[in-house]
């Protein structure tokens, strides 16, 4: 093999009181694609925030050619070569597609003015290579997840850099996006270029990766590449032991009346003539391409937006919420699909984002209405063993656990609630697989007593884990209803792709 | 063409002494068949400009600049010297093309630091609260210095109040010069360029139930007087600020009359030195002093 | 100070710990030291009993308004109205008190139901007609301005003040202790105890935190707001009514200058315990902050200019050092 | 407002697209409202060439210190030092002519490099030892009051200013176009380009619109809030030079209140064009609905009292119609 182009050694690094990382090593070699897995807050985000020079090590060194350097900045990282995707996407969001591209870019100029034309011109067929669709002077407003990523991607290769960090890259693609960005990476692996790509998803990591280090409470655990890498051995280096498989409910249970009917609801431009009906105990998933419109039907139905025309009902009664707090009062909960912008209070601790949603509950009474601390801090105790939340206490910041222990929070705040509907939009985006795992059996074990869900997952095995019933949508429509054993993989990405305006008439979901 | 038009800039125009000048110079405006507009430039010198140019624009009869130094309304004196307009000042002094004044402020503070130093014996301690930015009140604390630098025994704290803020800024530099003075030790006396900041003090005072200090303060504005009828200010010297904007009025039509003929000159309006003793008489005299 | 960043980052644990408590008590550490230091420099009028009553008696109204201010900040929103606003209400209770002869405690109620309409009209402004707070509140405060004038046509409300009204600042309460403490200790013990305490406050804060996630999460995030805004205009209304009684009389724009002071006792106290995060203790040592520092430095008599560069260098200084320290132990 | 909300869902796309150009242009449009108003109701005295011009020629320098402040904010920082500064610079610029006899482009020189200094100050103590802008430019303002008063005993420097410095205010330049318009001009067109045509203009915005995603992309984000704060330095002190030479004098706290002048033409612009985003171009359309505003209510002679609620209303309006424009268009 090619002399490494990084190498890292015994990388330590404490925040206050807990110590992140205890030390990781991990070489790369020009050219190649380098698997990077471990346990939500096995410190994966941490090594990647050091070597962008966005955190400071307290030990441990890295080289770069073979040079020890210090990665003071994110500049410094630039300059020697190396480009992020960061697990929490960054882009501005006043800004057009081109110009987010070249952030922190030199730009060519003309009289001391940046010359666009010129810009898009050498721009443009880096963009059609990643497969950046949107025009590159539209604004980056309204684009998908996934044209963020590609936004960033293209960034790293407008900068020529030598190694790109990917951290969850696919948490937030569809297949058929995440497909395309597998053929990305291996093109920049021939080109010559070093990615390092992390990943909760071990398929990917298995097909895409030719050596794969694994972490595990702050330190290198295993290096896995040619025979030994493999699935089990994959599992065991992440949790350090078997892990319990996720099993299918064998039969169908018996689902409730219906809790939750919409017919015909619109919202133009993403929403078209929806109809569902929601019962009581079942988990009902929805499927779909990243831009179908589920998250705009999720937020119909929450209240946060409101429909153009069509009509809700909620426990046989007309439902029609003028906000989300109607709607939570009325018995719904949502998880949404951004935690960090939309769900949480970064700031604050675990146990006020947990019991942000259930105060009525932390009361004293309606006659002293003061909080109950102490009924708080127990709550959010038992929510973070039972959801095994990685942080030192109740009262640690949220902003301070690792991405996927945020989602956690996220969930956690409604489990604890218990509404009568449940919405989760990408419940276990960046979750690792022992914790997804313990997700989907909290699911179903709130389904089973009772609790309609609703469930907006883009990754294809994971509704058919979960649900009794999947409806996939394509274009603002209902195109297939998959009901029992019908629902798998296939049927579900098949009916994606689905023509809405064929499937409409014969298929009144 | 409609009435002739009688331009007012105020420093602020919801001060008290401000306010009685414009309502007399509103009266004998009303006399001479004028109208006219009040513009509060809130203390900022370049509103005022601003405001004097604005006149200008709409060729003003005439106009008043209410305690604005001159040196400071350049441009809009150049603006309206340029329209033919006069300029006559409230306590901003004469000069360049200002054309008449009155309400200068320094003569008015000998009658009150006279009698302050007197009370104290010739000595003692003054807590000065000053404004120097303000053209009146630094006139007022020279003459205060003079006078008071004939008594080498007392020694003079000084203070710079801020506008706004001059009741908070009175009220806490009394609070930290009492603490360093207690009482029954010697002569004390607070001295406000005007009124307003030493009503600032007297609530310290009051708060801390001192009443061994005595408070001087200078303008006569209603709360003053209402003060010393109380007892809480020792002395003040009520100006007359509704005769000096009426008579100043009345004078701009001498001025415009005379047109390039007229001397620049000053028309000050005396003030009247107001006690505990002289209260009831000076209000019976000037009932409208208080309303 | 890439100099510092580096050495900071071998610091021992121990080292960390020691910048973690400056990182928290920075500012409560700089008023303790402050208080010292003026205590070492003038031992005989600073370090009093009665000195420091004096200081708190005159901050309270600050404090009052700045605990309002505190709410509007903590909800996301900036509220630029409460000093013209405290000056409208100085004059009208005056007006309703000395013209109307009101009896006191029905002008009070009065006047601070006033406040807390004023504050429903820029909570309505912001949230329904969405314009920016620091607009709507700068244009309410011009409008009241205006107002105030008209009001009293510019003159002080000064005759006639009944003595009973002078009592509600100036009086004292138990063991002494005067009213103006009294109603700072009750406004800003109540704020805390809504904001930290109850579940109301959990929703202020989440609010605050972040609006689209508290939307999401339940909150009734423009109600949440306004209430924000109508609590900073009732202490509003409560510091004009307090100053009109220490001055004697209702006067246009005397409380307009508590709008830069509240300022700087929120923002200063926004460094206090919790990095960056608005609350109501904070703003109180902000407010003491501000207090003591006036005070201290002007019993030592120093000369003025040279007070308001300490006061500059004390103010950059209180919060420099929790700053400093928390990034370099989070570093 | 729910209802309001409701409807707007329905309405056709030919009134969506009208809220849309109200959302864009509103306060545009109010502008121009305004002056047609003004110009009904005062049709002799305020549409002349000579009063636009005279308003223009007012306004310049509230323009320029705004334009600076707009640099400021646009990296997500406030600096409340600028007033202070302006009038700290009118004083020094003064004294330097007066005093010390400086050649006028050698003092004009020397103190726009004093105000790059003080904002180079401002920059470091927000960025370096990251003490919240509100608190650090309040601190420096506060310092900077005290030198000023320093340097001039808080005594006026007047006689003696030679004709030559009053006429970079007074004097006009070719068509006979006042040489503050001019500066303006130059400045707040130099500064547009800045920002919205060179590529460290795009590192402006970058840091402004997401700081830490610029960061992320590897933009120098303490460098670039430096600049923000250096260039509302340089502006303060252009205006402060300006403002002396237009009265003449040197005095002290002179230029203070251009503090809120600036951020309300500012924060009104930010509604202009762009939802909430500050740029130069909407300050310039913020600064010009204040000035006409002053001018227009004064020229038509409306009461004092009414003039405070009028102004007041004219910013609430101006950026009311843009904002439910836009928030009914997006519904
Ligand atoms: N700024 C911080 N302050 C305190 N603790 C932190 C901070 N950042 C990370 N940590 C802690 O460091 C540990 C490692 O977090 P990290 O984000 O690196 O995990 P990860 O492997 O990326 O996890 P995930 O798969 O969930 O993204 C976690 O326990 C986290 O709580
Ligand atoms: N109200 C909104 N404001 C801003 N962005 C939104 C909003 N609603 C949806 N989006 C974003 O627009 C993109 C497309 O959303 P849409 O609801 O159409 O697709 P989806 O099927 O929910 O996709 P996904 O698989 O990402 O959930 C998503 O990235 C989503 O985050
Ligand atoms: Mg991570
Ligand atoms: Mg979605």
């Amino acid at each position: 093999m090619a002399a490494p182009f990084l190498v890292a050694r015994d990388i330590a690094k404490a925040f206050g009181g807990t110590q992140a990382l205890k030390g990781v090593s991990l070489d790369i070699a020009p050219g190649e694609i380098h698997g990077l897995v471990g346990a939500n807050g096995a410190g994966k985000s941490t090594f990647i925030r050091i070597l962008a020079g966005l955190n400071h090590p307290d030990a441990g060194r890295v080289e770069i050619d073979g040079q020890g350097r210090e990665i003071g900045t994110p500049q410094r990282a630039t300059e020697l070569g190396m480009s992020f995707i960061h697990q929490e996407l960054a882009f501005v969001p006043g800004m057009t597609v081109l110009q987010n591209i070249m952030l922190g870019v030199p730009k060519k100029t003309r009289f001391g003015l940046t010359d666009w034309r010129a810009i898009a011109r050498d721009v443009a067929p880096i963009a059609r290579r990643v497969g950046i669709s949107a025009p590159l002077n539209a604004g980056v407003k309204g684009l998908s997840t996934a044209e963020i990523w590609l936004i960033n991607i293209c960034r790293a290769l407008v900068r020529k850099a030598r190694l790109i960090v990917m951290d969850e890259p696919t948490a937030s693609l569809a297949a058929s996006e995440a497909e395309r960005l597998f053929a990305i990476v291996r093109d920049l692996s021939a080109s010559g270029v070093a990615v390092l790509y992390i990943s909760h998803r071990l398929d990917e990591i298995l097909s895409l990766c030719t050596r794969v280090s694994v972490f595990r409470d702050g330190r290198s655990v295993a290096e896995l590449a040619g025979d030994a890498l493999n699935r089990p051995a994959l599992v065991e280096a992440i949790v350090g032991g078997a892990i319990r498989d996720v099993q299918r409910a064998a039969t169908a249970r018996q689902r409730g009346d219906v809790v939750m009917e919409a017919k015909k609801l619109t919202r133009a431009p993403k929403v078209h003539g929806v109809s569902l009906q929601l019962h009581a105990g079942e988990v009902l998933g929805i499927g779909g391409l990243v831009g179908a419109g589920r998250t705009e039907l999720a937020r119909l139905l929450f209240g946060a937006d409101r429909p153009d025309s069509g009509e809700m009902m909620l426990m046989g009664r007309p439902y029609a919420p003028a906000s989300p707090a109607a709607a939570v009062q009325a018995g719904l909960g949502l998880v949404p699909e951004e935690r960090r912008a939309e769900a949480l209070f970064l700031s604050k601790s675990i146990a006020f984002n947990l019991g942000i949603a259930n105060l009525d509950k932390l009361a004293f009474g309606r006659y002293l209405p003061l909080m109950n601390r102490r009924a708080r801090t127990s709550m959010a105790g038992e929510m973070i063993r039972s959801l095994s939340i990685k942080a030192q206490s109740a009262s640690t910041p949220v902003g301070r656990l690792s991405g996927g222990n945020q989602q956690k929070v996220a969930i956690g705040r409604w489990l604890q609630r218990i509404p009568k509907v449940l919405i989760l939009d990408e419940p276990t985006r960046g979750v690792d697989i022992g914790a997804r795992a313990e997700i989907h059996r909290l699911i179903r074990q709130q389904a089973e007593a009772g609790m309609a869900v609703l469930v907006i997952s883009s990754e294809p095995d994971e509704l058919p884990e979960l649900c009794d019933r999947v409806l996939v949508m394509a274009e603002g429509r209902i195109v297939r209803e998959l009901t029992g054993p019908a629902v798998s993989r296939k049927a579900i990405v098949e009916a994606s792709y689905l023509e809405p305006e064929a499937v409409m008439e014969d298929h009144p979901a | 063409q409609d009435k002739p038009l009688l331009g007012i800039v105020s420093i602020s125009a919801t001060e008290a002494n401000n306010v009685r000048y414009i309502q007399g110079a509103t009266k004998a405006a009303d006399e001479h068949g004028w109208k006219t507009n009040v513009v509060d430039a809130a203390g900022s010198a370049d509103q005022a400009n601003a405001a004097i140019q604005n006149f200008a624009q709409l060729k003003a009869h005439a106009i008043i600049d209410m305690v604005f130094p001159y040196s400071s309304i350049g441009a809009g004196l150049a603006a309206a010297g340029d329209a033919g307009i006069p300029v006559v000042t409230w306590g901003g002094g004469l000069g360049s093309t200002v054309a008449a004044t009155n309400g200068s402020g320094g003569p008015m503070a000998i009658p009150v630091v006279d009698l302050m130093v007197e009370k104290m014996g010739g000595k003692g301690s003054i807590l000065a609260l000053t404004y120097r930015t303000g053209e009146v009140c630094r006139n007022r604390e020279v003459v205060m210095d003079e006078i008071v630098a004939k008594h080498p025994d007392i020694t003079i704290t000084k203070n710079e109040v801020r506008i706004p803020g001059y009741f908070e800024d009175g009220a806490q530099y009394a609070n930290a010069w009492l603490a360093s003075h207690p009482a029954g030790k010697e002569n004390l006396a607070i001295w406000g360029c005007w009124d307003d900041p030493a009503i600032g003090a007297i609530g310290s005072l009051r708060a801390q139930g001192r009443d061994d200090v005595l408070v001087y303060g200078i303008n006569g504005n209603a709360q003053a007087l209402e003060n010393i009828k109380n007892g809480f200010m020792t002395a003040t010297a009520w100006q007359d600020s509704f005769t000096e904007g009426y008579n100043m009025v009345k004078m701009l039509k001498d001025i415009k009359n005379a047109g390039g003929a007229w001397q620049a000159k000053a028309a000050e309006v005396p003030a009247v030195l107001v006690t505990k003793e002289t209260a009831d008489a000076f209000l019976k005299d000037h009932p409208e002093a208080i309303k | 100070m890439s100099n510092v960043a580096i050495s900071a980052r071998r610091l021992s644990p121990g080292a960390k710990a020691a910048l973690g408590i400056f990182a928290r008590y920075g500012t409560i550490i700089g008023l303790l030291a402050m208080i010292a230091t003026f205590s070492i420099l003038s031992p005989g009028a600073f370090p009093t009993v009665s000195n420091f009553t004096n200081v708190l008696n005159q901050a309270s109204l600050a404090m009052i308004i700045a605990g309002g201010l505190t709410l509007a900040v903590v909800v996301g929103e900036l509220d630029l109205s409460i000093g013209f606003a405290a000056s409208l209400h100085g004059i009208l209770i005056t007006g309703l008190v000395v013209h109307d002869k009101l009896p006191i405690p029905l002008a009070v109620v009065i006047v601070i139901a006033l406040g807390a309409v004023i504050g429903l009209v820029n909570g309505f402004i912001v949230t329904k007609v969405k314009v920016n707070s620091v607009i709507a509140t700068l244009g309410v405060g011009t409008i009241l301005t205006g107002l105030a004038f008209a009001y009293s046509a510019g003159v002080p409300i000064v005759a006639g003040v009944p003595e009973a009204f002078l009592q509600l600042s100036l009086g004292r309460w138990l063991f002494g202790i005067p009213n103006n403490i009294v109603a700072m200790i009750v406004v800003l013990g109540g704020l805390w105890l809504l904001v930290e305490r109850t579940p109301l406050g959990q929703e202020i804060q989440a609010v605050g935190g972040n609006a689209v996630a508290a939307r999401l999460a339940g909150v009734n995030v423009d109600r949440i707001k306004i209430l924000g805004f109508v609590i900073s205009g009732m202490c509003a209304a409560l510091t004009g009514i307090l100053l009109a009684s220490r001055l004697g009389s209702g006067t246009a724009s005397a409380a307009d200058s508590y709008l830069l002071t509240a300022f700087a006792a929120v923002f200063l106290g926004s460094a206090t315990l919790r990095d960056g995060e608005f609350h109501v203790l904070g703003t109180l040592v902000g407010a003491l902050i501000i207090a003591f520092g006036f005070n201290g430095l002007n019993i030592f008599g120093a000369p003025t200019f040279s007070q308001y560069v300490l006061q500059g260098a004390i103010l950059i200084i209180a919060v420099g050092m929790a700053s400093l320290g928390r990034s370099l132990a989070e570093r």
